[in-house]
């Protein structure tokens, strides 16, 4: 069955698909679309050509199949559908079998076990994707029945806030964005301008004069980076040290608290 | 209502009183709040009289079974509750219902604690650039972290880590079985 | 009933088969997820040879009498939920459509996670011959996968299974209940 092509030069590994006109025709541009968008992967295509074909599985017509399949390719690049490099790697495979196929073989010595066919590994491939492929279809099915069952609507017992039952992939995605949350604020940071210390006095100063007694730690929540904490907390003990200021905590894990003397 | 063709009477006609008192018990039951009879008979496309007896009919159904659910007439509708005299059993169970929830805030401290520890307060701060301290006490409250000693530094702050309930909690044998941000580099942009 | 006064164990002993039904019940009801016979032999403090037997009891009453409800294993635990056969009652009063699907690659991914896991990522692409990370992070969203520690082997890659989730989304017992994988040998061709 390889008689038609004997006189062909191996064929080398490029990836250039665009060479030749497409030969698979649709109705229209947006169906062949659909048509091609519909593929799994490289396996679940191959499995579409070879059952296009007719061809048993387990004697692939690997000339035919490979030239079919590059048309594919060709035209999902011509349709710009992104052609993940899974399919490349696909296609290079299939060339390379389509190479082997042509080698004459060696003939056999007896006793000798067959030498494997070069398109053994694909075929096994293809089989075990198959049953995965009806495991899938199988999933459906269940899921599709399983919709139609419905569990009760609320009561009062259920927590009805807005709290999340975590899972480690929460953990991840949560500390992920954390941390680029925190590039953002860096970014920010340079731009901004850093309170001096002169300014935080004077920042805290105001508040003690509207509120008379002021929460340290409600202060401290206020500031933004490590930085200003930092500023700010030597702006309490300056404004402690020169001006009529009390640090008072009424009960030992109490709040700390900053009262302008009266005096 | 006498131009009702006559198919759709006798698709009504072959519902038995049994058949609606199913499809009342399965609708009381998804409904988020008590539903109304009216309500019902809309959904069944039922008279409202016979869609009242067949509520009725369930709710004796209930009682003389001596069920654990009660159907009962509620704010003018009808829903599904645990028989009164069940209530110390239903308090008990959701007493000890493992509250595995966790606010945003309390799961976002976690992330940081879980993959910085040991880790300390301010460097939590520096990390989320918020406040963590009603966080870091849920956290410690629902025993998913613990203090893991003083740091030697200014001030000596106390550092946290992840406990053995956190463990438990999200299935990890252990931590090296926590993901690393390279596993998932490929999955989350 | 005199006996009440005394101590616990012989409170326990007073219970009928129906009370223990109705408290199956009721606790099956409060649930938010499948709850399994070990929680409600613990909350009960009755073995649970008794519980099992009344849950299967509670079970039968619900088929027999024709409810709209059915009480159903799944996930290890129990649960009640509404007959697959009023599906389009409950739905005409729910306003649902059947709920987005999952990907042709979700899927696959799915299939393979759940017959090889813990499986890696490197392994499911082996299978299905092209990447999964969309179709992974879709599936850790949904929370029908999860992750299941690192391989050790090079590279350390992180391994996924299946969620319990997935057996509630599947309606599944147990991962057991899933057909043999060379079952699906005779589709093949």
């Amino acid at each position: 069955m390889h008689s038609s092509m004997t006189q062909q030069e191996p064929e080398q590994y490029s990836f250039d698909f665009f060479g030749e006109t497409a030969e698979i025709v649709a109705e229209s541009r947006d169906e062949l679309k659909l048509k091609i968008g519909q593929f799994a992967g490289p396996l679940d295509l191959l499995l579409y050509l070879i059952r296009q074909e007719q061809a048993n599985i387990f004697d692939i017509p690997i000339a035919r199949i490979t030239d079919e399949y590059l048309i594919y390719i060709r035209l999902m690049k011509n349709m710009d559908i992104v052609v993940a490099a899974d399919f490349l790697v696909m296609a290079a495979q299939l060339i390379e079998i389509k190479t082997k196929m042509l080698l004459p073989r060696e003939p056999l010595t007896p006793g000798e076990d067959e030498v494997e066919d070069p398109r053994q590994e694909l075929v096994d491939r293809l089989l075990e994707y198959e049953r995965y492929k009806s495991a899938a279809e199988m999933l459906y099915e269940r899921s599709t029945v399983e919709q139609a069952v419905f569990t009760r609507g609320p009561i009062e017992s259920d927590d009805n806030n807005a709290e999340v039952s975590a899972t480690v992939f929460d953990l991840i995605t949560v500390f992920q964005k954390i941390l680029s949350r925190q590039k953002e604020e860096i970014a920010m940071e340079i731009e901004r301008e850093e309170i001096s210390l002169a300014d935080m006095i004077k920042t805290l100063r105001k508040r003690l004069l509207e509120q008379t007694e002021l929460k340290l730690l409600e202060f401290f929540e206020e500031m933004h980076s490590h930085r200003e904490l930092v500023t700010a907390f030597i702006a309490v003990l300056e404004i402690v040290r020169t001006e009529g200021v009390n640090v008072i905590q009424k009960n030992t894990f109490g709040d700390i608290i900053l009262r302008k003397t009266s005096a | 209502m006498e131009t009702q063709t006559e198919e759709q009477i006798e698709e009504r006609q072959v519902r038995s009183t049994g058949e609606l008192m199913a499809m009342v018990e399965a609708l009381v039951f998804v409904a988020d709040e008590p539903i109304t009879v009216r309500t019902l008979a809309e959904i069944l496309e039922e008279d409202r009289e016979a869609v009242q007896a067949a509520v009725e009919a369930l709710r004796s159904e209930y009682d003389d079974r001596e069920s654990g659910l009660q159907l009962r007439e509620i704010a003018g509708g009808w829903q599904l509750a645990t028989r009164t005299e069940l209530h110390e059993t239903v308090r008990k169970f959701l007493r000890t219902k493992p509250s595995a929830k966790l606010s945003l805030a309390a799961l976002e401290t976690l992330a940081v604690i879980a993959y910085k520890q040991p880790v300390t307060i301010p460097e939590i701060l520096d990390i989320r650039g918020v406040q963590s301290a009603s966080a870091i006490k849920t956290l410690l409250e629902k025993r998913l972290i613990v203090t893991k000693g003083h740091k030697e530094t200014v001030g000596r702050p106390m550092q946290y880590g992840t406990s053995k309930e956190f463990l438990v909690h999200f299935g990890l044998k252990d931590l090296s079985e926590l993901p690393s941000i390279e596993d998932f580099e490929d999955l989350v942009q």
